[in-house]
């Protein structure tokens, strides 16, 4: 066990302010044999280590198919990320192991229209299916991101959205919780958009979903609304973990662990867990 | 010493008056003749309680929990149940509208072995200090006496002392269960449990489990009533009684003779201070 | 061989336990904590009077005296260090008036504490220095270094390998 | 396939343990200030192959430490430097006596949880190289109730070796081949049983089962349970737990850890440590979501995981009846009187 508990030394290469509580760390294996090994799918964490403080769970923000680097965007919320804000930048040194859990099931969901709902810090495992879906663009039909936070300043990833809504065959739709100058994109929160902006064709559909609780919460009784199938709505599941290797048993909801049966969920799958959110 | 039948008449009055949401009292465990804390919002209940020389918990630890929040409480003390309770009251814990208390004077607790408990024999107030209604005589308080043990340790030196609590400190699991029994440890995030804080680590060696306990003996200087609900609930039965002791003993001696929650309204010594405390130490 | 001996022979017997030898060379770390108002101004007057200091003291600002958790000189002595020095205001003199007068009865209680777990008196030492009195800082650091010198390194309750 | 029963006096199975122990790394029962722990020893006057569940810890920290590093390192100017990890004395081949059939029945059902998908290498190894002797207990304390649940004393291969207690004499009851092969050089002074070795287990076996005081019928308490999620049954029996960790502690299967980082200047540690789901922290995330902040979600947790979602999972029951949790517990609650109720409130 504690030989798989041992993380690699990654060096920082950028650090990007995304919003005031939000950056972006772009890491590469100090070791390149490592880097070169590293492989990943859309939807899966790494765990950091920042030497010192403990370890952290982070969902990689970048797509496998973008090699070299991988992104993590990390919000400012507890002890240890504080540390991760206040302590690293460009060349700092971190431990990291993975990559832990599932993915977004990028295979199946080929020849689909695909809808991305995101809030706030929530675009950041999207982004890295985003990524992947836009770089093997051919094997998916439609592209729609509905992407939500609570000012414009606490959106993420504002240069890339301006790439996507740039492109011709992805469609864009941003909005914000309240009015503010110079905001000329839609106001009111996601399922409101959701269910005003967004058209679907239900038959060929999925959709995939990340954000705060409370907006997965009504996203969900709004997709319900709209007539999606459970199965076919896929979202990811907040649970504190530790080693990521399915043995603390801390991510335990039910039989089932988060870190290893998870993150990515159905909503199919989510309904039959025990309700302990 | 058997107050059965009156705390179950009482609980059951306090139900019917809907005086009370909850109460907390004693049961007799299943299997054993020991007893255990019974928290039960059902009348029908009340015919369960008991009160023997057998109810030793301190039931003021659930005053402070989710359990009890804001509800209306009917509890039962013994004489150092009710200083730790005084103090819950100063510290602004519990409401003392919330609470009915039945004060029961206490003759001492037996142990497991039916033997009285050290703790008892060297009690220095068997009746309770706050209370509602009391069952039993009002007893004086007794003369503060040094514990045993402690001036048995007293009598080590430096290093056989520090041998002595290498020793306990490596015995400890660092189970958290004498901080979570202890009646006046009832902050919601303890700075021992607060993984990579400045202070503390989870991680169990002999440092961070001494570290973890002086921590906890530090910050109950001056408030401990020596219920001992720590060192009953210790599954490696280790002395904690022991520098809770020796704290109580500096503070009796140094500070006008002070012990805590003997007063309603009597704060921690660590909540006042005299001009003319002993400072010959300082230079 | 030849340099154990020698080494062997220049040390001198721990107070804190005889059996323990203490190598006269060692430097100990010792952790001042001091308040703003007087102690770090004293110790300020210190340098800029130009009196002789050992440095081996580790200074630590508090606003106050009381602002101190007694778990805090329990945590220095587990980390780095040796022995620890906490000074203030003279009673009296405190800038929260009565600041000085809590943080009083905590020190004897923790120190009579610490003693009973087989830490010596002399590892944690307390002192009242004024924002005038340089020359006494000069005075309580030299011989609080001196004190915990004699003493030796501190083993006792360090942070070590897993048990 | 079966294996052998042997007959062995007192007097020899004494000589039998310490020739064992002069040729093993061997542990045992060691008596501390009442208190039993497995220790490492070098005789059997140290240790008391027969001590008392109630008293002894369980054999899990030879496996599973309460405190292990993870890794040693350090940080300079030039960047952090991971250390080669230390030789782990847990992997030695190791005999270990008088472990308790429930103990050693919990390692067993731990196996699961380290091999499923990520393989735990250091327990494999650990498990692997190691002799278990296990001893039937002669009578089962009032906290007991390891014959009601999921698995037969009588034919589990939990551990390699059992003593069972006939008169004057033992009864060694080998179960598995390693136990087979770690017997052999030692037959010269075990009498083999044939036919007759088998009913005087039986006979054993079932005087054991009949002194149990604590009894229930665990397929019917496991079905109750899987319904009982929304049960007010654990608020009741849960309100009196004050919330500490003992009862994970002692548990010879309760295996969540935490890992936790200790760094004094540029030196530092990781730890794996125990932790318990009945913390109110276990669960809790940054920023402040926690699913189980209340005192009954917590015991619901612990009780369904021990006995449905693992056995969901894995197909066996995570508590083994040792009753250790309920002796330890300050405030006395059993879990075997928690189920039990919970499953009955309906």
């Amino acid at each position: 066990m504690e030989v798989l508990l041992k993380p690699e030394i990654c060096t920082i290469q950028e650090v990007i302010q995304e919003t005031p509580d939000v950056k972006t760390f772009r890491l590469k294996f100090k070791d390149d044999s490592i880097m070169d090994k590293f492989t990943w799918n859309p939807g899966q964490f790494v765990e950091f280590s920042i030497i010192g403080s403990g370890e952290c769970t982070f969902c990689i923000a970048s797509s496998s198919t973008r090699k070299g680097t991988f992104d993590c965007s990390i919000k400012k919320a507890g002890l240890i990320t504080a540390d991760i804000h206040n302590l690293l930048d460009v060349g700092s040194e971190i431990g990291i192991r993975g990559p832990y859990g599932n993915w977004f099931p990028f295979e199946e969901i080929k020849g689909q229209n695909l809808l991305y709902i995101g809030g706030g810090i929530g675009l950041a495992p999207l982004r890295s299916l985003i990524q992947y879906t836009l770089d093997n663009r051919k094997d998916y039909k439609d592209i729609t991101i509905l992407y939500g936070a609570r000012t414009s300043a606490d959106m993420v990833y504002k240069k890339e959205i301006e790439e996507w809504k740039k492109m011709e065959d992805v469609n864009v739709i941003l909005t914000i919780d309240k009015q503010e100058d110079l905001w000329f994109d839609n106001v009111g929160v996601v399922p409101k958009i959701l269910e005003e902006k967004v058209h679907p064709d239900l038959s060929c559909t999925k959709v995939i979903t990340c954000g705060p609780p409370i907006m997965i919460k009504y996203t969900l009784m709004s997709l319900d609304k709209m007539g999606f199938a459970p199965k076919d709505v896929i979202t990811t599941l907040e649970m504190r973990m530790q080693c990521g290797l399915g043995k603390c048993g801390r991510c335990n909801i039910g039989s089932t662990y988060v870190c290893k049966d998870g993150p990515v969920f159905t909503y199919e799958q989510m309904k039959k867990l025990p309700d302990e959110f | 010493m058997n107050y059965s039948k009156q705390i179950q008449d009482i609980a059951v009055r306090l139900f019917t008056e809907n005086k009370i949401d909850v109460f907390v009292g004693y049961r007799k465990n299943v299997g054993d003749d020991n007893q255990t804390p019974f928290i039960f919002k059902n009348p029908a209940l009340c015919d369960k309680l008991v009160f023997t020389e057998k109810s030793t918990h301190n039931l003021t630890n659930y005053l402070t929990n989710e359990t009890t929040k804001s509800k209306k409480v009917g509890l039962v003390v013994k004489g150092c149940d009710s200083r730790s309770l005084n103090l819950l009251l100063t510290e602004g814990q519990v409401k003392r509208d919330n609470l009915y208390i039945i004060g029961v004077s206490c003759d001492g607790c037996v142990d497991e072995k039916n033997e009285k408990e050290a703790r008892c024999i060297a009690c220095v107030m068997q009746s309770p200090v706050i209370y509602n209604e009391m069952l039993g005589i009002e007893k004086e308080k007794k003369t503060y006496t040094i514990d045993a043990d402690l001036l048995k340790l007293k009598h080590m030196s430096l290093t056989e002392r520090a041998d002595f609590f290498t020793e306990m400190f490596s015995n400890c699991i660092r189970c958290n269960a004498c901080r979570q029994s202890c009646p006046l440890c009832y902050c919601d995030k303890c700075v021992i449990d607060q993984d990579s804080s400045l202070y503390h680590n989870g991680a169990n060696t002999t440092s961070n489990a001494g570290m973890a306990l002086m921590t906890w003996y530090l910050h109950l200087a001056g408030r401990c009533v020596d219920c001992r609900n720590c060192e009953r609930a210790c599954p490696q039965n280790l002395p904690l009684h022991l520098l809770h002791k020796q704290n109580e003993m500096v503070i009796y001696e140094n500070f006008q003779n002070h012990q805590a929650g003997m007063y309603e309204k009597d704060r921690g010594a660590f909540y006042k201070y005299n001009l003319s405390d002993p400072d010959d130490f300082i230079m | 061989m030849a340099e154990t001996k020698v080494k062997e022979q220049n040390t001198v017997a721990s107070v804190e336990n005889p059996e323990l030898p203490v190598d006269p060379n060692w430097e100990p770390v010792i952790v001042g904590i001091l308040c703003n108002w007087c102690s770090y101004a004293g110790s300020d007057l210190t340098g800029t009077s130009r009196i002789q200091y050992p440095p081996n003291i580790r200074i630590i600002r508090v606003p106050c005296t009381s602002r101190i958790d007694p778990v805090m000189i329990v945590k220095a002595l587990q980390t780095t260090g040796d022995g620890v020095l906490v000074s203030g205001c003279h009673p009296g003199d405190c800038h929260y008036i009565t600041g000085n007068y809590f943080s009083r009865r905590r020190f004897l209680v923790v120190k009579q504490m610490l003693w009973t777990m087989g830490y010596h008196e002399n590892r944690v030492q307390f002192s009242w220095v004024s924002a005038a009195e340089g020359a006494k800082f000069a005075q309580v650091v030299t011989k609080v270094c001196n004190d915990v010198k004699a003493l030796g390194p501190l083993h006792r309750f360090k942070k070590e390998d897993i048990k | 396939m079966a294996f052998s029963i042997f007959h062995i006096s007192n007097d020899e199975l004494h000589k039998l343990y310490e020739d064992i122990i002069k040729n093993n790394e061997t542990y045992a029962p060691v008596e501390h200030s009442g208190d039993y722990k497995f220790k490492k020893v070098n005789s059997l006057k140290e240790c008391n192959t027969d001590a008392p569940i109630k008293t002894t810890a369980s054999v899990k920290p030879l496996f599973f430490p309460q405190t292990s590093a993870i890794m040693h390192y350090s940080e300079d100017a030039k960047g952090i430097k991971i250390d080669d990890p230390k030789e782990d004395v847990l992997t030695h081949k190791k005999v270990i006596l008088g472990v308790k059939h429930c103990d050693a029945r919990g390692m067993q059902v731990l196996d699961s949880v380290a091999k499923w998908d990520w393989q735990d290498e250091d327990w494999i190894k650990r498990r692997e190289n190691t002799v278990i002797f296990s001893t039937l207990c002669v009578t089962p304390e009032n906290t007991c109730f390891c014959t009601s649940l999921d698995y037969d004393v009588k034919t589990t291969d939990a551990y390699d070796v059992l003593v069972v207690n006939d008169g004057q004499k033992k009864l060694l009851k080998v179960c598995t081949e390693k136990g087979e092969q770690f017997l052999e050089p030692y037959t010269g002074v075990l009498t083999k049983l044939n036919g007759e070795g088998d009913a005087k287990l039986k006979a054993e076996f079932t005087k054991f089962k009949n002194a149990f005081h604590l009894k229930m019928d665990y397929k019917e308490v496991n079905a109750k349970l899987q319904g009982a999620f929304e049960n007010d049954g654990w608020d009741f029996e849960s309100a009196r737990c004050v919330s500490c960790s003992a009862c994970a502690f002692v548990c010879p299967t309760c295996h969540c850890f935490k890992i936790s980082d200790e760094k004094v200047r540029d030196k530092g540690v990781r730890y794996k440590s125990y932790d318990s789901c009945n913390q109110k922290y276990f669960t809790l995330m940054a920023g402040g979501h926690n699913p189980r902040t209340q005192k009954y979600r917590r015991w619901r947790q612990r009780g369904m995981h021990k006995f449905v979602y693992y056995k969901e999972r894995f197909g066996v029951n995570l508590c083994v009846g040792c009753g250790r949790c309920t002796v330890k517990c300050p405030v006395n609650i059993s879990i075997f009187e928690v189920v039990n109720n919970v499953a009955n409130n309906i």
